[in-house]
């Protein structure tokens, strides 16, 4: 039997999220004797560029497809062919419009992910633990209107509605330096700020930086789960991240494709880890690093047996 | 040695009359000919290389699929050549798109129809590229700044507009233009095509081309001679916004929503397929099927790589590799 | 001298003109007019604001003060467009011509021949390179290519292109600022002989031009600026090359 | 009338003299004065308008902070500044503080000792520099291409040799470098300050200064006169590269770590604030406090809007609006 | 006429000397030299080929074929600033002036005075400025301020700025290409009286004019140009004006 050909493609690499990502696909791959081709985007707002890739890609013999989209809807026409020529399409963390998959003739075959705006509450319910109630907290956000970003925010502003005081939200590009800027600017504004939200981890370290040149104690709640973040929770220096695990999401989506190579019936979701990481669970996070501390439960990697 | 014995009236051996171009030797042999072809031969150079590599790019469907790909970029050049020509800039482009996207995404989504979604998303961009060529020259700043300046205003304006949500635009008109197809093109195609033949006539055959080229070259000199080259440089950039709005069309018809994420990489794209195309950057020197063909090339660039598995990595490295390798051919050739 | 009464006759007469640049007075006060069918020169030292007046003359500047009337009009036109309209070609001394276009193009700018289809205008190249080609020949200016871009022509083709222009199409008042400073000596003989028959056609010619010689072979009245004012003025045939050199200089 | 009666000898009287700029009055009316110091204006503009809406602004701290956040922007846009006198665009600054940032990093991490990783990150921008500044005279390509070419390429590069990954660099003495300070100001301040002086001389009181206005006002008459005008411009390009290693190090410093990741707005900002500073990007005309003004400005710009907790969603719109009206005070002066 | 045997005295000469751009021959095998110590002219129609030989021969232009000897050396400089630094300063026809500088700027661009302080060479703006200002009272060349960007200067301003930049350096040759054609009568003179003193101080001088009175008077060896090659040369004192024209025009 030959062995299984996968196409994969995920958002720009210009993040570590992604890149962790690729390598869950890639490893899980070699592991499971699969051959991949992983494809990314130019960068995170490459929304066409990321379709065309697609495109060139369905022409070629694929038995499974990949897709990681930067937007709901941005791969819809390119997957058309691929829905044609009836390969199974597996739907990695960010999800594609069920609604215009249908008006094109296809479904998805799984999806799975993390859900961002469970990940943003899980913040919320860490920062409601660590300062007192009302106290003012400000939202650095990624790039204005990204998808992921705003389910992040939106999240956590639900966890923490009413109980605690959002002052501000800036928007800091998934940048770190422009998010120590405006942590920066942040706390000379509010002087009595106790803490930080950050829509993705990199910024969360430009945030913790900022705080830590100001001297004063501000907590700084970043998400991913990057390893950089990780290293910091423990040095004692990040208060605390939300984990997703890319790795585990590349190499579920792998898993996925395997089966549905094999004829297997799918589940139609399929959800993947996430972990808030402290100062408590942070070195074993890192060991494991990028796959999670523990086990977690994967129902494909049963589906494969 | 006096008198020279050469006296032979020798009418005008110097400077001597070139004006009969027929021989295709002489042709070849013209530097300029080269100049203004320039994207043609990178083109064709890529087409060969990654044709021989893999045969996959040459099947009909990848040419397709290319093509169908290059239509926005097609759209988005031939807008930016022309305020290229009049020697300004227009960086506000692609953040036109996405205003022209996200309100046709609004609009529709208000109920109003497609058709007016369409209609009033073409005005907005267009709107804007008069505003942007009012305030260059009413106030007399340069182009990069207000640009600069309207891509910043547009990118809140945008996010304002659409709470920072995307919209989805399930129009069967929209998905019938981005999938459709007559003959073997497909519609998207037949629209950049339009686009490029009535830019042309525009250029090289009506009096507003060559009082564009004129206000490019030397505006000084053209307004010593009576052309107004302000209005030029206004309908220029009316020009780049219109073109804006027929690629939120197109954009939102392929990617299905309409997004308030501006995708910087079709802004500098479409100055590189401008520049590639042969038009200088100073103005005065403008062509349409130069641009036109820079961006299949820049289009077909990414295509090849992707149908070879270069990784992910690589490929801006071989992108930029052949974007100056390119130019260097080209001007090796003069 | 603020107050001139016109000649009748004037086809284009200014008084009270005024202009300047920042703190760069180009010229203050002036009063001028050329009679309709005579060739006017304007002479003057370098920087004495004769180009400025004809610009000013011409719409291309917007005088500070002063007023203008042309073929019996105030305040004829606001812009060059205006003026050409109106029937006033302009020789400029920097030429304005088009680097980048080529030869026919320049010489139809802004009025170029068009076909008219429907409510469309093409423009009718065939027919402009024709016409372009014999508006060159008819002054014996010889150019390598009617196609050529005019960037690269000698200082002397690229005068004559400007000229061949601003003669090529019927104004009634030709304005020409230093026409035959980079041409031969056949070619000057061309101009002049032109500015000849543009009078014989009752044309009527402005000419700055430092070469006294021709300003008294081809003009009826001159008119001397010095320093940014208008110093004099007298009938080409009542002066000498002596009288003209004193009035420039300030000696008379 | 025949002869004048105005016959005075009014010497120059036409294009009197101007040299006596001694007074403040006749400074105030003349308007390159306005043109040259228009982001002196616009940023004085600001400082009234945000000292006055939230007193933070004014205080101490955050005039240190702004200024610190500032550093990075006006050592790029020093860099910028010469190309752009050279009638050119460095579009692969940014890239190249990226790249300059990972090589840092790298050397860093294998242990090499700071001051080997900073020399090695100054090094390789330099080089980077030259290269562009080679390909764009040896080969005679648009500016525009070739570092867009080199964008995309180092853009590459950059995600090659760090496998896309950031790096920490956890050095005491870049942490000094970012935090400490001398008198009032931080280090980094200090840096740039030290910038600005030395190209300032460079620029006004060097025979090269001369020879870069020259080269991007007429490079063809600069050449007839002996100029060698490739050399100036891959100097130019060399300086930009430079300056963007320097960069590379206040931006490793202040972050603690070098990451692969292009920050565009640091591109599109330096050309702002080279034009906001008056300069032309048509070259020959060229100012370094102006640029680095620009650079203060549009920092504090951000910093203002972020103390008003000006939503995200507004920022943009209210920084587009406030460039165009800065640049438009000050062209509606002249 | 390919073959000339050099004076043993020429400052510059140059022997089969060709130059085409693209499809066009600005001139083919010119033999042409120019005695020390003497003013050469060379004259001829627009678009002979005057001005593309003047830049061949100070290293603007690389010609097609053909050696030059310069002050004794052959292939003596293959750019612009090695044909300055051996000694040979030229007044373009495009003037080569950079309109964003200043006049002072203009005059000592890529001459610049300088001051060391160690290793560091600080440009000696002051003394600049003083130079500049006594080099264009001796030419008695008026310009609004030293300081002021040449762009907006009158067209004789500007020329007469580029000559002052070439013969204010002591160049052993002087190039000067219709150096009067925007001049004024007085300017005129001024600059004639100027290549008078030049030859005076033993400097050689080339000088393109159309002006062949002008050439008369001031020349000591004439060349002519008819059409991309060299189609006579005469001794100015042998020569009448008729004579000139007829070999310019090609009827002799
Ligand atoms: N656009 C302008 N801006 C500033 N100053 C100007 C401008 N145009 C002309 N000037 C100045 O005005 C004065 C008159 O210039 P103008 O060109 O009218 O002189 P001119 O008599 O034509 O001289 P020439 O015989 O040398 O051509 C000069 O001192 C010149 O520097
Ligand atoms: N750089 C160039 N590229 C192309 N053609 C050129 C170039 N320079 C000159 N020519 C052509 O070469 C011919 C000779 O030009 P040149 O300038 O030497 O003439 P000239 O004798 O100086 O004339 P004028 O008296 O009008 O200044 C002309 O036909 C001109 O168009
Ligand atoms: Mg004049
Ligand atoms: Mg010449």
């Amino acid at each position: 039997e030959d062995a299984a050909k996968v196409a994969a493609i995920v958002k720009g690499l210009d993040n570590p999220f992604f890149q962790t990502m690729q390598q869950g696909i890639e490893q899980q791959a070699k592991a499971d004797g699969v051959n991949v081709t992983v494809q990314a985007a130019a960068n995170m707002g490459d929304a066409t560029g990321q379709a065309d890739r697609l495109t060139a890609m369905a022409l070629q013999d694929f038995d499974c497809y990949l897709v990681n989209p930067i937007s709901v809807s941005n791969l819809v026409q390119a997957l058309v062919p691929v829905a044609q020529k009836k390969k199974p399409i597996i739907n990695i963390d960010s999800t594609i419009d069920a609604e215009q998959a249908k008006a094109a003739g296809f479904t998805v075959s799984t999806y799975i992910g993390t859900d961002n705006v469970a990940a943003g509450a899980l913040a919320g319910e860490e920062m409601l633990k660590l300062v007192p109630k009302g106290s003012k907290v400000a939202l650095v956000a990624g790039i204005v209107g990204d998808v992921g970003s705003n389910a992040r925010i939106k999240g956590f502003k639900q966890a923490v509605e009413g109980k605690l005081d959002v002052v501000v939200m800036v928007s800091a590009d998934w940048d770190r330096e422009k998010a120590l800027t405006a942590a920066t600017d942040i706390l000379a504004a509010h002087p009595d700020l106790a803490g930080f939200f950050s829509a993705n981890d990199i910024m969360a370290l430009g945030v913790e930086r900022a705080v830590q040149t100001s001297g004063k104690d501000v907590k700084v709640i970043g998400l991913d789960g990057i390893v950089d973040a990780l290293k910091s929770v423990a040095a004692g220096e990040l208060t605390a991240t939300v984990a997703q695990y890319p790795y585990v999401v590349g190499a579920m989506g792998v898993e996925a494709c395997k089966a549905a190579v094999k004829g297997k019936e799918l589940p139609a979701n399929v959800p993947a880890p996430v972990l808030l990481i402290n100062k408590d669970n942070a070195e074993a996070s890192l060991k494991n690093f990028p796959r999670p501390g523990g086990d977690y439960p994967d129902p494909l990697r049963e589906l494969l047996k | 040695m006096s008198n020279s014995t050469d006296n032979a009236p020798v009418a005008h051996s110097a400077g001597a009359p070139e004006e009969s171009r027929s021989s295709l030797a002489a042709l070849l042999l013209d530097p300029s000919f080269w100049a203004d072809w320039a994207s043609v031969v990178g083109l064709v150079g890529l087409v060969v290389i990654f044709g021989i590599a893999q045969p996959v790019f040459l099947s009909v469907a990848n040419l397709q699929a290319l093509l169908l790909a290059a239509a926005i970029l097609v759209v988005l050049s031939i807008g930016q050549t022309f305020v290229v020509a009049t020697s300004g800039i227009d960086l506000s482009l692609a953040a036109a798109v996405m205003l022209g996207a996200v309100i046709l995404g609004l609009v529709n989504a208000a109920g109003y129809g497609i058709f007016i979604a369409c209609v009033l998303c073409v005005l907005a961009t267009s709107a804007l590229g008069f505003f942007n060529g009012l305030i260059i020259t009413a106030g007399k700043i340069p182009d990069f700044v207000v640009t600069l300046g309207t891509l910043s205003g547009i990118t809140g304006l945008g996010l304002i507009l659409s709470g920072g949500e995307p919209t989805m635009v399930g129009s069967t008109f929209l998905l019938k233009l981005a999938s459709g197809s007559f003959g073997p093109l497909g519609y998207p195609v037949w629209v950049a095509i339009a686009a490029v033949v009535v830019a042309h006539i525009a250029l090289y055959h009506s009096r507003f081309g060559v009082h564009l080229l004129a206000t490019g070259g030397q505006a000084e000199s053209a307004g010593a001679l009576g052309i107004r080259t302000n209005r030029v440089k206004v309908a220029a950039y009316t020009i780049s916004g219109f073109c804006a709005g027929i690629a939120a069309i197109l954009l939102v018809a392929r990617i299905g929503s309409a997004e308030p994420l501006i995708n910087t990489s079709l802004l500098l794209n479409s100055v590189a397929a401008v520049v590639l195309g042969g038009v200088s950057l100073f103005g005065g020197r403008a062509s349409i099927l130069g641009p036109a063909i820079g961006a299949l090339m820049l289009t077909a660039l990414v295509n090849g790589l992707t149908l070879l598995s270069v990784s992910a990595f690589y490929q801006p490295l071989a992108v930029g590799t052949i974007v100056v390798l390119a130019a260097l051919i080209m001007r090796y050739q003069k | 001298m603020s107050a001139v009464i016109p000649f009748p006759d004037a086809i284009i007469a200014c008084n009270g003109l005024s202009k300047h640049f920042g703190g760069v007075r180009a010229f203050t006060d002036v009063a001028f007019q050329a009679r309709r069918g005579e060739v006017t020169a304007v002479i003057g030292d370098n920087g004495a604001g004769k180009s400025t007046l004809i610009r000013c003359l011409v719409g291309v500047h917007v005088p500070d003060a002063g007023s203008i009337v042309f073929d019996g009009r105030e305040h004829p036109f606001s812009n060059p467009d205006g003026a050409r309209k109106a029937g006033i070609e302009t020789v400029h001394q920097n030429l304005a011509l088009i680097d980048e276009l080529t030869v026919a193009q320049n010489l139809f700018l802004n009025r170029e021949l068009v076909r008219r289809i429907g409510p469309f205008a093409f423009l009718d190249r065939k027919a402009m390179r024709r016409e372009a080609r014999s508006m060159l020949s008819r002054l014996s200016i010889n150019v390598p290519s009617i196609n050529q871009r005019v960037r690269r022509l000698s200082g002397g083709q690229r005068q004559a292109i400007s000229i061949c222009r601003a003669v090529g199409s019927g104004a009634k008042l030709v304005v020409m600022d230093e026409p035959t400073a980079a041409l031969g000596v056949q070619e000057t003989a061309n101009v002049e002989a032109l500015i000849r028959r543009l009078r014989e056609q009752s044309v009527s010619v402005i000419l700055v031009s430092h070469n006294f010689d021709q300003v008294r072979r081809l003009s009826d009245q001159i008119w001397v600026m010095r320093a940014g004012k208008m110093a004099a003025t007298v009938r080409a045939s009542e002066t000498s090359g002596n009288e003209l050199v004193a009035l420039v200089t300030g000696a008379a």
